[in-house]
C-alpha cells in the first residue's frame, strides 16, 4: 500500500467525494469529517514513513498515460512538498469539521472532497501536464465554493479568479510545451517528467523566456504584484472555508512551483531575475501591508495580508541559498496555518454578527475573551513573533536574501513593521476599547465547534515554532540538492557565483556541528 | 549548575502558564501567590548561580536543543550563565519578584488579576530568554517576547483607547528597531558564519572596519528602540498608560535597558569600533539631556520619571559608548533599584490618589502616607546621586569614565543633566508629599497602601542606600569579561574637587526645588507666564515630536494607505478588468456585424475574398518588384 | 476512330468505393421501404441508419487496414483516394454520425424525424461527405460536397418551423456563393496547370517554380474563400450563428463537427502544398486567419444570451484554433488536427444533445430563445446530474484539464511550438481564457444562480423533459469519452500520426 | 487580333462580378438565384476556353458537373423559397431576421 | 477573324444581358435576359469546340432551368416589378469592381508556363460529344454517378419541402395535438 499511497492519497477523496452523492443530507457533515481524518491519516502515516534522511523524491509512482507524446503519471514527494500535502488534508479535514450550517452542505462537503484531491495532486505530481492538470482543475471547485456560498459580488469574485488564474497558467502550459520540446530536440524524445526535465542544460536565452512563461503562470497563483487583485475579491466574497484552503493550500502552488520548476529548471535566468522578483516581492510586501492598513473589512485584512506574506516567501525562494528556501517553503506552512487559522476566526465572527465590519465591532475582548486570546495569538505569529511558526520561515527567508542583497533586504525587512502596523490596528479596532455596539454585548464565545478546528492550529503555530526540526530537517535535505542541482546547472558565471555550492558547504556544517 | 540553570529559565514561564490557565476566570489570589513563589525561585536560583559565578566558579553553558538548522545555519536553544547575564538575571528576577508581590497588593480590586501575572511572569521569562541567550537569535526571541508582553501589560487595561494605543505604538516603534537588529543579526551571519556569541565575537576581529561598522550600527539601533533612545524614545512616556507595576518593572529596571545589555554583551565588537562606541556615548548624554529636560515641567508623575529613566539609559549608553562596559552595567543594576523603588512608591501615590497623576493635584501626602513618602525621597535620593546612596557610585563613575576618556563635553552634559535630575525629582517629591493638601479640592481621600506592598518594597529600599558597597566585587567579577577599565583620574584633588563639585551642585538643585515647589498651594491652569513661555511650551509638548510623529508620519501613513487602495482598485485592477473588458465592449459593439440580414452576409463574403484579392495583389506585386522595392527601401536609408 | 477501351476491373479498385456506396445503398432502402410501407415509426429508420453506419464503418475499417498494409490507394482511375486524412476523416464522419442518429429518438415529436426522408438524405449526406473527403479529385470534391450540402439544407428545413427555414434559406445562399467561388478557383488553377487533381496540380505548380504567382494567387484566394465558408472562418462565419440556432440542438452539434472535418481534411490536401512551397502569402492570410477567428468569435461569444448561439461561435473558435494545422503544417500538426476534432466530437455533440434533450416546445415568459442562459439558473438544485454533466462539457472545452478537449488542445499548441509559431501558440493559449469566461458564465448559471421557481416546481423535469434512454445513453457515451479521454489518448494519437504520416502530411 | 486565352478568362472574370453585383444587391430571392447561376454560367465560360486551347476535355468535365450542379441547387433552393413563402407570402430577404447579434 | 468579331460579339451580348439581370427592377426582363444569356454563352461553347457542352447548356438551362424559374416566378407572383431596398449600392459596385479590376489585371498577364500537357486530349478528328462519352465513363464515371445521386438528393429534397410534406409542423405541435391529428389520419385510412 505504500507504494500507491501518494495515489491513494490523490483519489481517496475524489473516490470519497463521488460515494457522497448517496450520502444522506443529515448524515453528510459527519461522512466529510470521517473522510478527512482518514485522509489526514494517511497523510500523517505518508510522513511516519517518509525517510528524511534521503533528499530525493520518495515513494514514486510511474504509470504510463500518453507515452508517445512523453505524459506519464509520476507522482513522487519530497521534503519540500510533503508538508504542504499534510497541511492540505489537515485544512480539509479541519474546515469540514468546523463547516457552518450553510445551504447545500452536502454539495460543499463533495466539493471541498475534490478540491482536496487536486491540491494533493498538485503537491505530488511529478509530471508537468499531470501537474498542469490538478493545477487547473483545482480551479474548478473553488470556482463553485466562492460562486456558489459567497458574498454578494460572490460571482464577480469567481469568475475573476477563475479566468485570471486560468489566463496565467495558460501562457505557464505553453512555457511547458516549450520544454518539452527541447527536451525532444536535446534527446528525441517527448516527456514532461520534472526529473527529466532537470537534467536538461538549457541555453540562458532560452531560460529567459521560459522563465517568464513559468513566472506568468506562477505569479498570478502566487499572487504577485500587481497580479493580485483577484485575491481581495475571492477572499472578500467566499466563505470562510473557501478562504480558509485558498489562503492555505491554494496560493502555495505558486510559490511551491516556483521552487518545483522555474528554479531548478532555470538557474541562470533565476539568477537574472533576481533582483526585478525581488523588487516585487518588497513591492507586494510593502505595499499590500499599506493596502491591508486601509481596510475596512477585517477579512480583507487578512487577505491583503496573505499577499503581503507571499512576498516574503517569495524574496526567500528567490534568495537562491538553502537558507532563503528552506525558509520560504518553511513559511509557506507557516503562513498557511497562521492565515487559514486567521480566516477561521474571521469567520467566526461573521457567523456570529453577518458582517465582517471592523467598525462594527470594538470591545470584543470584553465578551469573547477566548476568541480574543486565539485570535491575538493568531496575529502575533502572523505578525512574526518568535516561538511562532511564521518567524523561522520569514526569518530564514530574510536572512537566506541578505545574501544576494543587502537594501532590498533592508526594504524587505520593513514587512515586520507595516505587518504589524495593520495586524495590530486591527486587533484593537476589533477587541480594544469599549463594547459600543449593543448587538455585541451578547455574543457567545467561540463554541467547542469552532475550537476543534482552532486548537491544533494554535498548537501546531507553536510547537513549530519552538521546535521546526522535525519539519525543517527533511525540507533542508530536499532544498539543499535543490540548490545542488541549480549550481551545477548553471552556465553564467554570476549564478554560479550566487548560487551557494552546498556540497562545498556539507564539510563545514559538520564542523560546525562539532565545534558544538 | 545547569539545574539551576533551567529553574531560573523556565520557573517564570511555568508560572506565566499557570496563570495564564486561569485567564478567564475571576480574580484568584493564590495565583498572584504561587507566580510570586515561582519568580522567587528562579531569584533564589539566580542567586545560587551568582554565588557560583562569583566564586570563580566556571561559567555555566547549556545548548537545550536545536531551533532552526538549515544549510549554513544551526542556531539551537543555548544558554550561558557568565558575568554579565548572571547581573541581569538577579536584577531581572530581584526586581519581578518584588513586582510580583506588589502587584498583589496593586492588582487587588481589578478583575483581570490573573491575567496580569500571566502576562507578567511571560515578560520575565521573555527578559530571561533575552540575558541568557547563548547567541543572537535567542537575544532575539527574548527580544520580541518582552516587546509583545510590553504590548500585552501597557494595553492591559484594554478598554482604555489610549492604552491600547500606547501599546500599539510601543510594539511598532519597537518593531522599527527590530528591523535593524534583523539587519545587524544577518550581518553577524553572512560575514561569520554563525549567531553563537563563542563562534561570532572571535570571528569579528578578522572582519574589516566597514563591516564591523555597519554590524555595530544595526545592533545599536536595535538597541535604540528597546530603550527608546531618540528619536525612537516617545513610545516610552506613552508606555505609562500601563499598570504601574509593569512601569516598575519593564519600563525601568529590565526591559528597556536590553539595549543596554546588548550593547555591552557585544563589547568585543564595539570595543573593535570606537568611533561607533563615540556615537552611543554622544547619543546617550544628548537622550540624557533631553529626556531630563523633558522631565522638568511634565505635569504627570508616571511620566517625570519616565523621562528621568529615559535619561538614566542615556547615561548607561554614555557609559557604554565611552568602553566602560562594567559602569554601565553597574548603573544599569543600580537604577534598576532605584527606579523600580520610585515607581512603586508612585503607584502607591496613584492607588491613594485614584489615579490622579498630576502632582500639583497631589500634595502634603507625607501625611498619609509616610512609608512611602520615605522610600521615594531615599530612591530620589539615589537617582540624583547623593552620597552614600547607590547612584552616586554608577553616576559618579560614569561622570568619571567621560572625564578620563577626555570627552569634556559629554563629561559636562552628563553632570548638568545631574543637576536636572536632581532638580525635577525633587519637584515630584516635594509637589506629591509636601506643601498644602491640595487633592481635598477633588475630594480624594488619600490612603497608605497594604503593608505588605510596602515589605515588598523594602529590599529595593535597602538596595537603593547600599548597593554602592557591591561596586567592587561587581567589578572584580565582571572584570574578566567587560575589561578592567578602572578610570583613574591622575590627580586626587582633581577627583575630589569633581565628586565635592558635583555633589554641591546636585544638592544645590535640590534645595531649589524644595523651595520653590515644597509650598506650592494652586493648580496651575495654564495662565501663568511660565508656562505661556516658548521654553515651557517647548519642553511640555516634548519638543513636539509626538505632533511631528502624528503629523509627518501617522497621517501620511494614512493618508498613503488609503491611496495605494484607492490605486489598487483604480489602477491596478481596473487594468485587469480593462483587459477583459476590451474584449467584452469589442464583442457588443462588433456583433453587429451579424446582422441577421442576408444580403450583409453576402456582402461579407464578397468583402472577405475581395480582401484577399488585394492582399494576393499587394504579395504579388511585392513579388515581382521585389528588386526595385528594395532598392527604393535602400534608397530611404531603411 | 478511337480505340476500345480495355480495363481490368482489378486496376479499378473497386473496394474504395465500398465506404461511401453503403450509405446510399441504406438511403435508397429506406426510400424504398417508405414507398412499399409508410407510417412506420422513426425508430425503424433510425436502426436501419445505425445499421448501415455500422457496415460503413466496418468498411472502412477493412480500408485502413489496406491502407496500414500498403499505403495510399487510388482507385477508379485514380479518382478516388484513399489515404490516412481520408480514413480518419471518415471514421469521423462515420462515428459521429451513429451517435447522432439515435438523438431522433426524442421523448417529444419533432418534425423532421417523422419523416424517412429525413433518414435517407442523411445517409446521403454521410456518403457525400465520405466521397469529398476521399479524392483529390476538384470535381469528385466539388459534387461530393454538393450532394452533402444540399441533403443538409433540407435535413436544416425539415426541423419546420420559421427559424429553421430561415437558416437553411441562408446556409444555401451562401452556400451557392461558394460553390461558385470554388469553381472560379478550381478554374484558375486548371488554367494554370490543365489538371484538376490535386496532386498534379501541386507538382506542376513546383516544377516552374511558381512562375505565375499572380495566377496561383487567385486561384487560391477562391478556393480559400468557399473553404473558409464551410469552416466558418471570420468574415466568411455569418451563417453559422444563425443556421443552429436555426436548426435543432442536435443537428446544431451534428453540424459543428462533420462538415468542418470534411472541409478541413480538403483544406489540408489543398493549401498544404502551398505551405510547404512557402508561398508567404497564404501563410499571412492564414496566421489572420486562424487568430481573428479564434478572437473574434470569442468576443461575439461573449456577449451572447443565448446557450445555443454561444455554442456556434465557441464551434467557429474551436475551427478557427484548429485551422492553425493548416498553417503549421507538420505531421503533429495534422495529427493535432484529428485528435483534436475527435476529442472535440464527443464534447461537443454531448454539449448539445444536453441542449437538445431540454428543448421545450413551448417557451416561458423569461426565455426569449430556445435555451437562453436564464433557462439553466440554479440547475444544480433541481436536477444536479444533468447540471454536472453540462458542466463537465463545458469545461472540457473551454480546456480544462483532464477532460477531453485539454489533451487535444496541448497538442496543437505543442504543434505550434514545434512549427516554430510562438506568438501563435501564445495566441491559441490565451483564446482558451477568454472562451474560458463564456462557457464558465453557464456554469455559473447552473450552479451559482437560483433556480426560477416554476423549475422547482417540476423539480427539473425541463432540463430532461426530451430525455429517453437512447439519447441518455449518447450523452452518457459523450461523458465517458469527455472525462477518461485520457486514456484514450494515446492508441489515439499513435493511430492518428500513423495514418497522417503516412499520408505524406 | 487574335482571342487568346486570356480574353476568355477576362470574359469570365467580368460575368462573375457582374453576378457578384446581382448577389449582393438582390433582395429578392429568386432573383439573388438568378446571380448564382450567373456565377457559374461565367465560370463555365472559363472551363470551355481552357479545355479549348488545352485540348483537354478536364474543363468540358467541369463545365458538365457545374451544369449539373446549378440544377440541383435550383431544385433545393426553389423547394426552401416555396416553403418560406408559403408560410410569409414574400420571399424577400429582409423579411428573413429574426435571429441576429 | 471570324472568331474574334463572334467573340467580342457574343462577351458584348452576354455580358449585357447578364448586366440586365442583375440590375432591371422588371422579373420578367431579368429572366428573359438570363435565358438569353445562358443561350449566347453556348454559342462560346460552340466556338470553343464544345459541342456537347452547348447543347448540354440550352436544354438545361434554357430548357429545365429557365422553365422551372418561369414556374417559380409564377408561384411567387414577383412578375410585376420587384420592389428591393437597396442600401449602399456605392459598396457593392465597388467591391465587384475591385474584385473584377484586380483579377482582370492579373489575368491581363500570358500564362508563362508552357509546359502543359493535356491530361485528356482531345483527339482530333473524333466528334467532340464522343469524347466527352469517352472521358465521362472512364475517368469521371465515379463523379458521374455521384452527380446522379446528387439529382436525387435535390429531388427528394425538392419533394420534401414543396410537397405537402411541410404544411403542418410537428415541431410547433404540443404531444396532444399530433395525436389528434394522428387520430384523423387513422380514421381517414380506416
Amino acid at each position: 500500500m505504500l507504494d500507491h499511497i501518494l495515489s491513494i492519497l490523490i483519489f481517496f477523496p475524489a473516490l470519497a467525494g463521488v460515494m457522497g452523492f448517496m450520502i444522506n443530507k443529515e448524515s453528510m457533515r459527519a461522512y466529510g469529517v470521517s473522510v478527512g481524518i482518514i485522509e489526514f491519516a494517511l497523510s500523517l502515516w505518508l510522513w511516519f514513513a517518509f525517510d528524511s534522511n534521503v533528499s530525493g523524491m520518495q515513494f514514486m509512482e510511474h504509470l504510463p498515460l500518453i507515452p508517445s507524446f512523453g505524459i506519464n503519471y509520476i507522482l513522487g514527494v519530497d521534503g519540500i512538498s510533503l508538508f504542504i500535502v499534510i497541511m492540505a488534508s489537515l485544512f480539509t479535514m479541519l474546515g469540514i469539521a468546523s463547516l457552518t450550517d450553510t445551504k447545500n452542505v452536502k454539495n460543499m462537503i463533495i466539493t471541498l472532497l475534490f478540491l482536496q484531491m487536486t491540491m494533493v495532486g498538485v503537491f505530488t505530481a511529478l509530471d508537468g501536464i499531470v501537474f498542469y492538470v490538478f493545477w487547473e482543475l483545482s480551479l474548478v471547485p473553488m470556482l463553485y465554493i466562492i460562486g456558489a456560498w459567497g458574498g454578494p459580488m460572490r460571482i464577480y469574485a469567481s469568475v475573476k479568479f477563475f479566468l485570471y488564474t486560468f489566463a496565467g497558467s495558460l501562457v505557464m502550459l505553453v512555457g511547458m510545451l516549450f520544454m518539452a520540446y527541447f527536451y525532444y530536440q536535446a534527446t528525441g524524445t517527448w516527456s514532461f517528467a520534472i526529473l527529466d526535465w532537470y537534467r536538461l542544460i538549457l541555453p540562458e536565452s532560452f531560460q529567459l523566456w521560459l522563465f517568464a512563461a513559468f513566472f506568468v503562470g506562477f505569479a498570478i497563483k502566487v499572487p504577485m504584484f500587481p497580479f493580485h487583485t483577484w485575491l481581495p475579491y475571492a477572499h472578500g466574497q467566499a466563505p470562510t472555508i473557501g478562504s480558509v484552503i485558498l489562503a492555505a493550500v491554494l496560493l502555495k502552488m505558486g510559490t511551491y512551483a516556483f521552487i518545483r520548476f522555474s528554479l531548478p529548471l532555470f538557474p541562470d535566468a533565476s539568477v537574472y531575475f533576481m533582483y526585478p522578483v525581488a523588487v516585487i516581492a518588497i513591492i507586494m510586501i510593502i505595499y499590500t501591508a499599506m493596502v491591508a492598513y486601509a481596510q475596512k473589512d477585517v477579512k480583507q485584512v487578512v487577505a491583503y495580508s496573505s499577499v503581503s506574506h507571499m512576498g516574503v516567501i517569495i524574496l526567500g525562494t528567490f534568495a537562491l541559498n538553502v537558507e532563503g528556501i528552506s525558509g520560504s517553503v518553511f513559511l509557506m506552512i507557516g503562513h498557511g496555518i497562521v492565515s487559514g487559522a486567521l480566516f477561521l476566526l474571521v469567520g467566526v465572527i461573521y457567523d456570529r454578527r453577518h458582517t465582517k465590519l471592523m467598525s462594527e465591532f470594538g470591545g470584543l475582548a470584553h465578551v469573547m475573551p477566548k476568541y480574543a486570546t486565539i485570535f491575538g495569538i493568531m496575529m502575533m505569529a502572523s505578525v512574526g513573533m518568535p516561538l511562532m511558526i511564521n518567524f523561522v520561515g520569514e526569518f530564514l527567508s530574510l536572512l537566506g536574501f541578505y545574501s544576494q542583497s543587502h537594501m532590498l533586504t533592508l526594504l524587505a525587512g520593513v514587512a515586520i513593521i507595516v505587518g504589524a502596523i495593520y495586524m495590530l490596528i486591527a486587533y484593537k479596532r476589533m477587541f480594544f476599547g469599549e463594547v459600543t455596539k449593543e448587538e455585541n454585548r451578547n455574543l457567545p464565545d467561540v463554541n467547542k465547534r469552532e475550537l476543534i478546528a482552532l486548537v491544533p492550529l494554535v498548537i501546531i503555530t507553536i510547537w513549530l515554532g519552538v521546535y521546526p526540526k522535525p519539519v525543517l530537517e527533511p525540507i533542508n535535505n530536499s532544498v539543499e540538492s535543490v540548490v545542488q542541482l541549480m549550481h551545477n546547472k548553471a552556465t553564467t558565471e554570476d549564478a554560479k557565483m550566487r548560487i551557494p555550492n552546498v556540497s562545498g558547504v556539507v564539510i563545514s556544517k559538520t564542523s560546525a556541528k562539532e565545534a558544538h | 549548575m545547569e539545574k539551576y540553570l533551567y529553574i531560573a529559565l523556565f520557573a517564570p514561564l511555568v508560572s506565566s502558564m499557570f496563570s495564564a490557565l486561569f485567564t478567564n476566570g475571576p480574580k484568584k489570589q493564590f495565583v498572584g501567590i504561587i507566580a510570586s513563589l515561582l519568580i522567587f525561585t528562579a531569584f533564589v536560583s539566580s542567586s545560587i548561580l551568582l554565588t557560583h559565578i562569583l566564586g570563580g566558579g566556571e561559567v555555566v553553558h547549556v545548548e537545550m536543543m536545536t531551533w532552526m538548522h538549515t544549510g549554513n545555519l544551526y542556531i539551537p536553544f543555548g544558554f550561558v550563565v557568565d558575568q554579565i547575564s548572571v547581573t541581569m538575571m538577579m536584577v531581572v528576577t530581584l526586581v519581578s519578584t518584588i513586582v510580583h508581590v506588589y502587584s498583589i497588593g496593586y492588582m487587588d480590586h481589578d478583575k483581570g488579576f490573573n491575567r496580569f501575572f500571566a502576562w507578567l511572569s511571560a515578560f520575565v521569562f521573555s527578559m530571561m530568554i533575552l540575558v541568557m541567550s547563548d547567541n543572537f537569535a535567542g537575544l532575539f526571541i527574548g527580544w520580541e517576547g518582552v516587546g509583545l508582553c510590553s504590548w500585552g501589560l501597557i494595553g492591559f487595561w484594554f478598554h482604555k483607547d489610549i492604552a491600547t494605543w500606547a501599546a500599539n505604538e510601543a510594539f511598532i516603534m519597537n518593531r522599527i528597531a527590530d528591523l535593524g537588529m534583523l539587519i545587524g543579526i544577518f550581518l553577524v551571519y553572512w560575514n561569520t558564519g554563525s549567531l553563537q556569541y563563542d563562534i561570532a565575537f572571535p570571528a569579528f576581529a578578522n572582519l574589516d572596519t566597514s563591516t564591523l561598522t555597519m554590524i555595530g550600527i544595526f545592533l545599536f539601533i536595535g538597541a535604540m528602540g528597546k530603550s527608546a533612545q531618540f528619536p525612537l524614545h516617545t513610545w516610552l512616556a506613552d508606555a505609562m498608560e500601563g499598570p504601574t507595576p509593569v512601569s516598575a518593572l519593564i519600563h525601568a529596571a529590565t526591559m528597556v535597558t536590553a539595549g543596554v545589555y546588548l550593547v555591552i554583551r557585544s563589547n568585543e565588537l564595539y570595543s573593535l569600533i570606537p568611533h561607533v562606541g563615540l556615537f552611543i556615548a554622544s547619543l546617550g548624554a544628548f537622550v540624557a539631556l533631553f529626556a531630563a529636560s523633558m522631565a522638568l515641567v511634565n505635569r504627570d508623575m508616571k511620566r517625570v520619571i519616565a523621562y528621568s529613566t529615559l535619561s538614566q539609559l542615556g547615561y548607561m549608553f554614555a557609559a557604554a559608548g565611552l568602553g566602560a562596559y562594567w559602569v554601565a552595567l553597574f548603573h544599569l543594576m543600580a537604577h534598576a533599584f532605584f527606579k523600580a523603588l520610585l515607581f512603586l512608591g508612585a503607584g502607591n501615590v496613584m492607588h491613594a490618589m485614584h489615579d490622579e497623576l498630576d502632582p500639583f493635584k497631589m500634595g502634603g501626602l507625607k501625611k498619609v502616607m509616610k512609608g512611602t513618602w520615605i522610600m521615594m525621597t531615599i530612591a530620589s535620593l539615589a537617582l540624583a546621586g547623593i552620597f552614600p546612596f547607590a547612584g552616586f557610585f554608577s553616576k559618579d563613575t560614569i561622570l568619571e569614565a567621560a572625564f578620563a576618556e577626555h570627552h569634556m563635553v559629554i563629561y559636562g552634559v552628563l553632570v548638568f543633566t545631574a543637576g536636572l535630575t536632581a532638580f525635577y525629582s525633587f519637584r515630584l517629591v516635594a509637589l506629591i508629599f509636601h506643601g498644602e493638601e491640595r487633592y481635598k479640592i477633588f475630594g480624594i481621600h488619600p490612603h497608605e497602601a497594604y503593608k505588605f506592598m510596602l515589605i515588598a518594597m523594602s529590599p529595593l529600599l535597602i538596595l537603593a542606600m547600599i548597593a554602592g558597597v557591591f561596586q567592587e566585587p561587581f567589578f572584580n567579577m565582571v572584570e574578566e569579561i567587560l575589561g578592567a577599565m578602572e578610570y583613574h583620574i591622575h590627580s586626587h584633588v582633581t577627583v575630589w574637587i569633581m565628586l565635592v563639585g558635583t555633589q554641591v551642585f546636585v544638592g544645590l538643585a535640590i534645595l531649589f526645588a524644595y523651595k520653590k515647589y515644597s509650598s506650592w498651594s494652586t493648580v496651575p491652569d495654564g495662565s501663568s507666564p511660565m508656562e505661556n513661555s516658548f521654553i515651557y511650551k517647548l519642553l511640555y509638548n516634548q519638543y513636539y515630536i509626538p505632533f511631528a510623529y502624528e503629523e509627518y508620519v501617522v497621517k501620511p501613513y494614512n493618508e498613503i494607505s488609503a491611496m495605494m487602495w484607492e490605486v489598487d482598485k483604480k489602477v491596478v485592477d481596473a487594468s485587469v478588468d480593462g483587459i477583459a473588458n476590451i474584449f467584452y465592449t469589442t464583442g457588443e459593439k462588433t456583433r453587429d456585424m451579424q446582422s441577421g440580414n442576408l444580403s450583409t452576409m453576402l456582402k461579407w463574403m464578397v468583402a472577405g475574398t475581395v480582401g484577399l484579392l488585394s492582399l494576393a495583389v499587394v504579395f504579388g506585386l511585392a513579388a515581382r518588384y521585389s528588386d526595385e522595392i528594395l532598392a527604393i527601401l535602400s534608397g530611404l536609408g531603411v | 476512330m478511337l480505340s476500345p477501351i480495355n480495363i481490368s476491373i482489378e486496376s479499378l479498385n473497386l473496394v474504395t468505393l465500398a465506404p461511401m456506396l453503403i450509405p446510399f445503398v441504406g438511403a435508397l432502402m429506406i426510400l424504398v421501404i417508405d414507398l412499399l410501407k409508410g407510417n412506420l415509426d422513426k425508430s425503424l429508420y433510425v436502426v436501419i441508419s445505425i445499421l448501415f453506419l455500422v457496415l460503413d464503418f466496418g468498411a472502412l475499417l477493412d480500408s485502413a487496414g489496406m491502407f496500414s498494409a500498403n499505403g495510399i490507394i487510388l482507385g477508379v482511375f485514380n479518382v478516388m483516394l484513399i489515404d490516412g486524412l481520408a480514413i480518419l476523416a471518415q471514421f469521423i464522419i462515420v462515428a459521429t454520425s451513429i451517435l447522432f442518429i439515435p438523438l431522433a429518438l426524442t421523448n417529444k415529436r419533432f418534425h423532421e424525424f417523422s419523416h424517412p426522408e429525413f433518414f435517407a438524405l442523411f445517409l446521403f449526406m454521410i456518403g457525400g461527405f465520405q466521397f469529398m473527403v476521399a479524392s483529390d479529385n476538384l470535381i469528385l470534391i466539388f459534387v461530393g460536397l454538393e450532394t452533402a450540402s444540399l441533403a443538409l439544407y433540407t435535413l436544416i428545413a425539415m426541423h419546420n418551423r420559421d427559424k429553421s427555414f430561415e437558416a437553411a434559406i441562408k446556409y444555401f445562399t451562401m452556400g451557392a456563393l461558394a460553390a461558385g467561388f470554388y469553381s472560379f478557383g478550381s478554374m484558375v488553377l486548371y488554367a494554370l496547370t490543365g489538371s484538376v487533381e490535386i496532386n498534379q496540380i501541386a507538382t506542376i505548380l513546383a516544377n516552374n517554380g511558381y512562375a505565375d504567382i499572380g495566377f496561383v494567387l487567385v486561384g487560391v484566394v477562391f478556393l480559400l474563400a468557399s473553404f473558409a465558408f464551410k469552416l466558418s472562418v471570420v468574415p466568411f462565419h455569418t451563417w453559422t450563428p444563425d443556421v443552429y440556432e436555426g436548426s435543432s440542438a442536435a443537428m446544431a452539434g451534428y453540424m459543428s463537427i462533420v462538415p468542418k472535418i470534411a472541409a478541413f481534411v480538403v483544406a489540408m490536401r489543398l493549401f498544404e502544398f502551398l505551405i510547404h512551397s512557402h508561398v508567404v502569402w497564404l501563410e499571412v492570410v492564414l496566421y489572420a486567419f486562424v487568430v481573428i477567428t479564434m478572437t473574434a468569435a470569442n468576443m461575439w461569444a461573449l456577449v451572447q444570451t443565448d446557450v445555443k448561439r454561444m455554442l456556434a461561435y465557441s464551434s467557429i473558435s474551436h475551427a478557427g484554433f484548429v485551422m492553425a494545422a493548416i498553417l503549421i503544417g507538420t505531421t503533429q500538426a495534422n495529427s493535432a488536427l484529428f485528435l483534436y476534432w475527435i476529442l472535440f466530437s464527443f464534447t461537443n455533440l454531448g454539449a448539445f444533445s444536453m441542449l437538445w434533450i431540454s428543448r421545450q416546445k413551448e417557451l416561458p415568459g423569461y426565455q426569449k430563445t430556445d435555451h437562453s442562459f436564464e433557462k439553466f439558473s440554479g440547475m444544480i438544485q433541481t436536477s444536479p446530474m444533468a447540471a454536472i454533466v453540462m458542466a463537465i462539457f463545458m469545461l472540457s472545452l473551454a480546456g480544462i484539464p483532464p477532460f477531453a478537449l485539454f489533451w487535444g488542445k496541448i497538442y496543437m499548441i505543442s504543434a505550434a511550438v514545434t512549427g516554430g509559431y510562438t506568438i501563435l501558440a501564445l495566441v491559441m493559449a490565451l483564446n482558451s481564457a477568454i472562451a474560458g469566461y463564456y462557457y464558465i458564465k453557464l456554469i455559473v448559471y447552473m450552479f451559482m444562480k437560483d433556480p426560477i421557481a416554476s423549475n422547482v416546481d417540476n423539480s427539473g423535469h425541463l432540463y430532461v423533459a426530451n430525455a429517453t434512454t437512447a439519447l441518455k445513453t449518447i450523452i452518457g457515451f459523450a461523458i465517458l469519452g469527455t472525462i477518461f479521454a485520457f486514456l484514450a489518448v494515446d492508441p489515439l494519437l499513435e493511430f492518428v500520426t500513423t495514418f497522417v504520416y503516412n499520408s505524406g502530411y | 487580333m487574335e482571342i487568346g486565352l486570356n480574353h476568355y478568362l477576362i470574359l469570365s472574370t467580368i460575368l462573375f462580378a457582374i453576378g457578384l453585383v446581382g448577389i449582393m444587391r438582390r433582395k429578392n430571392l429568386l432573383l439573388l438565384f438568378f446571380a448564382t447561376e450567373i456565377l457559374l454560367n461565367a465560370v463555365n465560360i472559363g472551363f470551355a476556353a481552357i479545355s479549348h486551347y488545352y485540348g483537354d476535355l478536364t474543363g468540358q468535365m467541369f463545365a458538365f458537373f457545374v451544369i449539373a450542379i446549378a440544377a440541383s441547387e435550383l431544385a433545393v433552393g426553389l423547394g426552401l423559397l416555396i416553403v418560406w413563402y408559403k408560410r410569409h407570402g414574400t420571399i424577400d430577404l429582409d423579411t428573413m431576421t429574426s435571429m441576429r447579434g | 477573324m471570324f472568331e474574334a468579331v463572334a467573340f467580342y460579339l457574343f462577351a458584348f451580348l452576354t455580358i449585357a444581358m447578364f448586366y440586365i439581370t442583375v440590375t432591371t427592377a422588371q422579373a420578367l426582363y431579368a429572366l428573359t435576359a438570363l435565358a438569353a444569356g445562358m443561350i449566347f454563352i453556348s454559342a462560346f461553347f460552340f466556338i470553343l469546340g464544345a459541342d456537347f457542352l452547348g447543347a448540354v447548356q440550352i436544354i438545361v438551362y434554357t430548357g429545365a432551368v429557365m422553365a422551372l424559374y418561369a414556374f417559380g416566378m409564377m408561384f411567387f407572383d414577383t412578375t410585376r416589378d420587384v420592389k428591393e431596398k437597396n442600401g449602399n449600392k456605392f459598396i457593392v459596385v465597388s467591391l465587384a469592381t475591385l474584385a473584377a479590376v484586380m483579377i482582370v489585371a492579373i489575368f491581363m498577364a500570358p500564362i508563362v508556363s508552357t509546359n502543359m500537357q493535356a491530361f485528356y486530349p482531345a483527339i482530333e478528328g473524333i466528334g467532340n460529344t464522343q469524347m466527352v462519352g469517352v472521358v465521362l465513363f472512364t475517368k469521371y464515371l465515379i463523379p458521374f454517378e455521384v452527380a446522379a445521386v446528387m439529382l436525387l438528393v435535390a429531388m427528394v429534397a425538392g419533394i420534401v419541402l414543396a410537397g405537402k410534406k411541410m404544411d403542418l409542423s410537428l415541431t410547433k405541435m404540443s404531444a396532444a395535438q399530433i395525436k389528434e391529428i394522428e387520430d384523423k389520419d387513422k380514421k381517414v385510412l380506416s
